[in-house]
């Protein structure tokens, strides 16, 4: 394909067939946005149901279904998929890259989760949705009848591989396709803990991929892993998805960790306090993430040696942790504060996961735990942490970085509206289930009886979730009623990387030259210490760029199509499906594709416009 | 396709697999699924450990298992890996032909290997060892099972290679292709170095 | 921030005065091994405050001495991290970690313990010091099965006060999980595992028991009771199961006569009496004294008719079926019911 | 219009002298190493064949036969010990370290025995 061909095409085919991070990103948004408001929508539902006790607003069967697709949802297809939009849009521009390391990988990538995402959800119209928890602990999920499960599944299965294949992608790109000078203790914070997070995805999921092996053997194919009676045993899927599980709330909290370190650092006016500190916290919490999984399973009978140690080493991560709090404290120390509404979230972040991390090292005490385990103090923890460390990242990284992604600026008045709003309904929501654990309320009950104390906190607990609701709807407000917003876009925040370099909209190309990076906080270097403007390691010339491609969302459709082929055991569906993925995979392979070149003179063109 | 013309002509380099950035970004990535897939058998690994004494009624390990069918096996698969390894020595050399020709071997090695683990699973399943009959048939066939996918697809995307190359030369893309279907081809003997040591003779011995 | 300030010393009192309802909570333990694992929550929940108050101190202080006010353009200084304060905040956290750590390993394996004296099982006063009751988890109902003593009981379970009392626990279809919060906290019921815990109860009463993992559409429902009564109530409960008085063998009023006639023909190959009956579902030999019907209802006679017309309305996914008039006519449903309520096996000594 | 490099087009000439005699060294440690992985398989498949071999020798042994060889592959036939391998060591090290926590799992905490 040549360059003007290149330029000159459908709006839809174009973003169908991309292979641009950028563009990547931004649909990882979206459809990250979709299901977070997906999973929202199944959230409110369930506290809806929970307001009274012995409410009959859902039937228990229905209330199953909504609280494991509400997890499933928010982990897999909301909260991942949005930081993976941020690390695709981000990461490249933050090292100085055109683009990323495997651009037609990371095409694929996508299209497996939005399409797994979306075959998850067809369940929902095809007799009934999975139902036996985001855990689908055997037997349970194994002898679960209709098809829910095997929707869970597959879906779960094709999103995984699309989130495999990110992970690779990130980690190649880093390693790879840094500018000069940008070494690795120069890399901004956020880019280091999307590394180490990719490294986390590397070795969870194939666990997982494993475990939803087994379990559509168990359920299609009359396997008999978790099957008693022929000799099965059924904690081993708790393993293999515990080996995954907790590593993947590591993966969440690792890039939001990263975007507040930006964006602290940045409205702070400082560097981040114990650069190296930081880096060196994030791997030790990457590493230990992998030996602790088995503290969601202190009740299972592993025995006192097994907990003990697993308990010990489920505290130790609370050190690195602290130390990055501390570091973070440090770095607001003798800054200049700008509360800004992306700062905002930066700031309730801090004291709100601290709340949330403590009740975390309260349920790694194996002994204790035992009263903990699967009430609502659990689920107040993890919503904690998660809500106010993930999501909470997630809104900074919205507020800071939408100028550069969408050329606008989020109104600040709304967004501090949202903010608070969304704040005291998350704390008035999860607060009080700490309580409720305690009292005797088991989680994943679809109702409770009266008379037992647990009727207003219950109640306290919904209305919170209707204040985050409302505060949501205040974020769409915003984001629309803002678009008029369009002054200084490239460095609004008088950024610190590399990222405010570039000119807004970021050209396809990225960087018309490749800079060359002289410190940490490359950006910031060169406006207090030089002349404000990068260095260029690299004449002009023209820049290659790789084509556009539909065969991601053509391989992606094949396996779906497989699915259903497996769910329905329609065996010749099956073969269909797998014959256009692989069909897809074998054009792929043997039509060489070498991209195109952007000319000089077009580039020059740009910079003179921009 | 190319809309411009080429100027310069290449001249070998040592490495040509990793002689652009394309390729380095192949190699790279290549292997870090490779340490994805390590974690990928592991599991297998586990799971089949943990459920090899659940035979029920069924037979068990000793029952199945000849050492000299899986000795012949692992030789030809052991073997397979060297041809791998003097294709990468040609490619390196600048022989094209030679790189070709060993990895024709490979893939002949390949199919050999597969069709012994076919002949097995057929065996194994008169002798009263179906997928459903207990966990440790289901662990064991899901375990070997997956390493033998890998090679039949390792099989196929060599095939698939030699066939789209068999006339082009050496190029700065195919080099890398090549260098990461050889990777692939090792670390299947990598696992089933695993599987003969844990599976077969440790079910015999162990 | 202003108002987590204030909702922290407040949730404490709350705390601290042991809230919930008496017998479900965890805040408001009756056993030893409740009030282990209760001094265990308070003791991490002071390292913890202490923690939050750490940590949100230097946060105020940092947010309200560092904001930017109006006019100021400094910029501030860079400074890259401060080896000192690095190492301080390492070190603490490790201590304060070590002072939850070690009492907890050490609980964890005393909880873990389930051998018993070995020298007799008997004590010097004659009684019994330990009780071993097996529970079996069904979807969506409990059962008790005391091997000492040869009997099985359904929904409640009985156990002499003062006694050590060791669970082997079992599930027979999906997991379960095992928790009665104010005696001990939970350990699960896994299809194909026998686990152990043990728990003692000090007082004589009835505390809540709950299943605690999702075991399918009725999982709420899945209550259990503990009935705490002085050692010898005990013994005759014991062994007024194994051997039923006759009130309950041979029922003596005509209604209940026709009601065991019924019972004989819809309910007896899943429900025993005595010994007499199958085991799919509870045992009932001492359902007159039944604390709660199906789990969590009240054992009134229009709730049990309810229940037996249609238990699947209120149980969802229960192996029973429902019995409609053409099962069992109001006549009968009657007697049954009347028979039923006369299934005691303490009070009709 | 500047140049571009065109990936298609074969790659001409002979690799220098150097590159030559390191190939021809490679071809013989590669050929001895797997000469000595032939040898060690055999090893291991007779010390489970012969009865002379108790089995509390044998298995330790087998294992610790695995893990050469597959040290072998990896380091030779997979030149892991090539410049600039960090990172892929840094991977596969850290995978196989996942997979051994996860087969040790598997096999002793799967409630059958307690610890
Ligand atoms: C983003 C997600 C996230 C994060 C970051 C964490 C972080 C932690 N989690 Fe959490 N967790 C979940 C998500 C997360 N968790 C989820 C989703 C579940 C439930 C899954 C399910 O069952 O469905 C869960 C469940 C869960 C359990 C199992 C509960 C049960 O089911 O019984 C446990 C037990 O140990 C636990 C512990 C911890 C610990 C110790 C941390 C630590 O990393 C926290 C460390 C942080 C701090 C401690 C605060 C800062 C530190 C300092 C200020 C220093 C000083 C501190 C001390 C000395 C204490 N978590
Ligand atoms: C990223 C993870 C994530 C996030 C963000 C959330 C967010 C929320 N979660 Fe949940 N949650 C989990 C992960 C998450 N959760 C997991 C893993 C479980 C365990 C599941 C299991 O047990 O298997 C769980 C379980 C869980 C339970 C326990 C269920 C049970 O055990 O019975 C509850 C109950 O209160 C709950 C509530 C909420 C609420 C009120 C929110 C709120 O914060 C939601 C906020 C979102 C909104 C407010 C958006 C609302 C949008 C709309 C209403 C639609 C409007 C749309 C348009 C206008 C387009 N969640
Ligand atoms: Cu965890």
């Amino acid at each position: 394909m040549s360059y003007e061909k290149a330029q000159s095409k459908n709006v839809i085919w174009d973003w169908l067939t991309t292979v641009d991070h950028k563009k990547i990103g931004i649909m990882y948004l979206a459809g990250g946005a979709f299901f977070f408001a997906l999973g929202g929508l199944e959230a409110i539902l369930m506290r809806i149901q929970l307001m009274f006790p012995e409410f009959t607003f859902v039937q228990a069967q229905t209330f199953n279904e909504l609280l494991t697709m509400h997890g499933t949802t928010m982990i897999f297809l909301a909260a991942m998929p949005l930081l993976f939009g941020f690390m695709n849009f981000i990461i490249p521009l933050q090292i100085g890259a055109r683009d990323v390391a495997f651009p037609f990988l990371n095409a694929l990538g996508f299209w497996l989760f939005l399409f797994g995402g979306i075959l998850l959800n067809v369940s929902w119209f095809v007799g009934g949705a999975p139902d036996a928890g985001w855990t689908a602990y055997v037997p349970l999920s194994s002898e679960s009848p209709g098809h829910g499960l095997d929707y869970y599944v597959l879906g779960l299965q094709i999103g995984g591989a699309g989130t495999l294949i990110g992970g690779i992608n990130f980690l190649v790109t880093i390693i790879n396709m840094r500018a000069p000078g940008m070494s690795m203790m120069r890399m901004p914070l956020f880019t280091w803990s999307s590394f180490v997070a990719s490294m986390l995805i590397l070795f969870a999921f194939p666990a997982l991929t494993i475990g939803l092996l087994l379990l559509m053997l168990e359920r299609l194919f009359g396997a008999t892993y978790f099957a008693v009676d022929f000799g099965g045993n059924v904690i081993i899927w708790q393993h293999l998805f515990w080996i995954f599980g907790h590593p993947e709330v590591y993966i969440l909290i690792l890039p939001a960790f990263g975007i507040f370190s930006e964006v602290l650092a940045t409205f702070a006016k400082k560097r981040l306090f114990g650069y190296s500190a930081m880096v060196f916290a994030t791997l030790i919490i990457g590493f230990l993430g992998f030996m602790v999984w088995a503290h969601h399973m202190f009740t299972v009978g592993m025995g006192p040696v097994a907990n003990a140690i697993f308990a010990v080493a489920t505290m130790a991560i609370a050190v690195p942790t602290g130390i990055k709090i501390f570091n973070w404290l440090l770095t607001l120390w003798g800054g200049r504060i700008q509360f800004t509404t992306a700062n905002l979230f930066a700031l309730g972040f801090l004291p709100s996961f601290v709340m949330g991390g403590v009740t975390g090292v309260m349920l790694a005490t194996s002994a204790a735990n035992y009263q903990f385990h699967d009430t609502y103090f659990v689920v107040a923890h993890f919503h904690y942490v998660i809500i106010g460390g993930v999501v909470f990242g997630l809104f900074s990284g919205t507020f800071y970085w939408w100028p550069k992604m969408f050329g606008y600026r989020l109104n600040e008045t709304l967004g501090k509206w949202f903010f608070w709003l969304f704040l005291i309904g998350f704390h008035l929501t999860f607060f009080v289930q700490h309580f409720l654990g305690l009292m005797g309320m088991p989680r994943r009950v679809a109702s409770y009886l009266p008379g037992q104390g647990l009727d207003s906190m219950n109640f306290i607990s919904t209305m919170g979730a209707f204040l985050m609701t409302v505060a949501f709807i205040l974020l769409l407000v915003c984001i629309f009623v803002s678009t008029k917003n369009r002054t200084n876009v490239a460095d609004p925040w008088d950024g610190r990387t590399l990222e405010w370099t570039t000119p807004t909209p970021v050209p396809e190309y990225n960087f018309a030259q490749t800079p060359l990076v002289r410190e940490l906080d490359a950006y910031w270097h060169e406006k207090y210490e030089g002349d404000g403007k990068m260095k260029a390691a690299e004449p002009l010339e023209d820049i290659h760029m790789p084509n556009g491609t539909i065969l991601p969302v053509v391989m992606s459709l094949g396996l779906v199509v497989a699915a259903f082929g497996l769910i329905y055991l329609v065996h010749p569906l099956t073969i269909v499906g797998f014959a256009i993925t692989f069909g897809a995979m074998f054009v792929r392979s043997i039509k060489e594709d070498h991209g195109y070149h952007i000319p000089v003179e077009a580039i020059k063109r740009d910079k003179e416009e921009g | 396709m190319a809309d411009h013309q080429a100027v310069e002509q290449h001249t070998l380099p040592p490495n040509p697999e990793k002689a652009t950035l394309e390729g380095r970004n192949k190699y790279l990535g290549f292997w870090f699924f490779l340490g994805g897939e390590t974690v990928l058998f592991g599991s297998l690994f586990g799971t089949y450990l943990g459920l090899r004494d659940g035979v029920v009624d069924g037979p068990g390990p000793s029952d199945l298992f000849h050492l000299d069918l899986v000795f012949i096996m692992t030789m030809i698969l052991l073997t397979s890996s060297l041809t791998s390894v003097f294709a990468v020595i040609n490619m390196k050399r600048g022989n094209y032909k030679g790189l070709l020709m060993w990895m024709w071997a490979t893939v002949l090695l390949g199919v050999a290997f597969l069709g012994f683990e076919i002949y097995e699973f057929y065996e194994y399943y008169h002798l009263g060892l179906g997928f459903t009959t207990s966990a440790f048939a289901s662990s064991f066939y899901t375990l070997v099972g997956t390493h033998g996918a890998h090679v039949a697809f390792g099989v196929s995307w060599i095939t698939v290679l030699l066939i789209r190359y068999r006339k082009s030369g050496l190029t700065l893309t195919n080099a890398p292709k090549f260098y990461t279907a050889v990777l692939y081809w090792h670390f299947i003997d990598v696992v089933w170095v695993f599987i003969f040591t844990v599976v077969y003779l440790l079910g015999i011995g162990g | 921030m202003k108002y987590l300030w204030r909702l922290l010393p407040l949730s404490l009192i709350l705390l601290m005065s042991g809230c919930g309802v008496q017998n479900l909570s965890a805040l408001d333990p009756q056993g030893p091994v409740a009030e282990m694992q209760y001094s265990l929550i308070q003791l991490s929940l002071y390292i913890m405050i202490f923690v939050l108050v750490i940590v949100f101190a230097i946060y105020i202080f940092v947010l309200y001495r560092f904001r930017e006010r109006p006019g100021d353009t400094h910029i501030p200084k860079q400074v890259h991290g401060n080896r000192t304060l690095e190492t301080i905040w390492t070190t603490i956290p490790i201590l304060l970690l070590l002072m939850l750590a070690i009492p907890n390993v050490m609980d964890t394996f005393t909880l873990a313990d389930v051998s018993v004296n070995e020298e007799g099982e008997e004590s010097e006063d004659g009684e019994m010091d330990h009780v071993v009751v097996e529970v079996m988890a069904h979807q969506f109902w409990w059962e008790f099965t005391y091997p000492d003593y040869d009997i099985t009981a359904g929904q409640d379970m009985y156990i002499p006060t003062d006694t050590r009392i060791i669970i082997e626990l079992q599930s027979s279809d999906v997991q379960h999980s095992f928790w009665v919060p104010a005696l001990a906290g939970k350990q699960d019921n896994v299809p194909g595992i026998q686990n152990d815990m043990w728990f003692e109860a000090p007082e004589e009463g009835v505390y809540m028991g709950k299943c605690t993992e999702l075991c399918g559409p009725s999982h709420w429902l899945m209550d259990f009771k503990v009935i705490a009564v002085d050692p010898d109530t005990f013994e005759t409960w014991a062994s007024n199961m194994a051997e039923p008085p006759s009130n309950v063998t041979e029922p003596e009023g005509e209604v209940a006569v026709d009601g065991r006639g019924v019972f004989e023909q819809s309910c007896i190959s899943c429900h025993a009496v005595g010994d007499d009956g199958g085991n799919i579902g509870p045992n009932l030999t001492n359902y007159g004294e039944r604390e709660v019907l199906a789990g969590y209802m009240d054992p009134t006679d229009e709730n049990l008719e309810a229940w037996l017309r249609d238990t699947q309305e209120y149980k969802p996914g229960n192996e029973m079926p429902n019995f409609d008039h053409e099962a069992i006519n109001d006549e009968e449903m009657a007697a049954l019911i009347e028979y039923l309520n006369e299934l005691k096996i303490l009070e009709e000594e | 219009m500047s140049s571009h490099v065109d990936p298609s087009a074969p790659l001409q000439g002979k690799p220098s002298k150097s590159t030559e005699r390191k190939l021809k060294n490679e071809m013989r440690t590669q050929l001895i190493s797997f000469v000595f992985m032939i040898f060690i398989t055999s090893m291991a498949f007779l010390s489970i064949a012969s009865d002379a071999v108790p089995s509390g020798f044998a298995i330790p042994f087998i294992l610790i036969l695995a893990s050469v060889q597959v040290i072998l592959q990896l380091y030779f036939f997979m030149h892991m010990n090539a410049k600039g391998t960090g990172w892929v060591n840094v991977m596969i090290w850290s995978g196989l370290f996942v997979a051994a926590l996860t087969v040790a799992t598997l096999m002793l905490l799967i409630g059958v025995v307690k610890y």
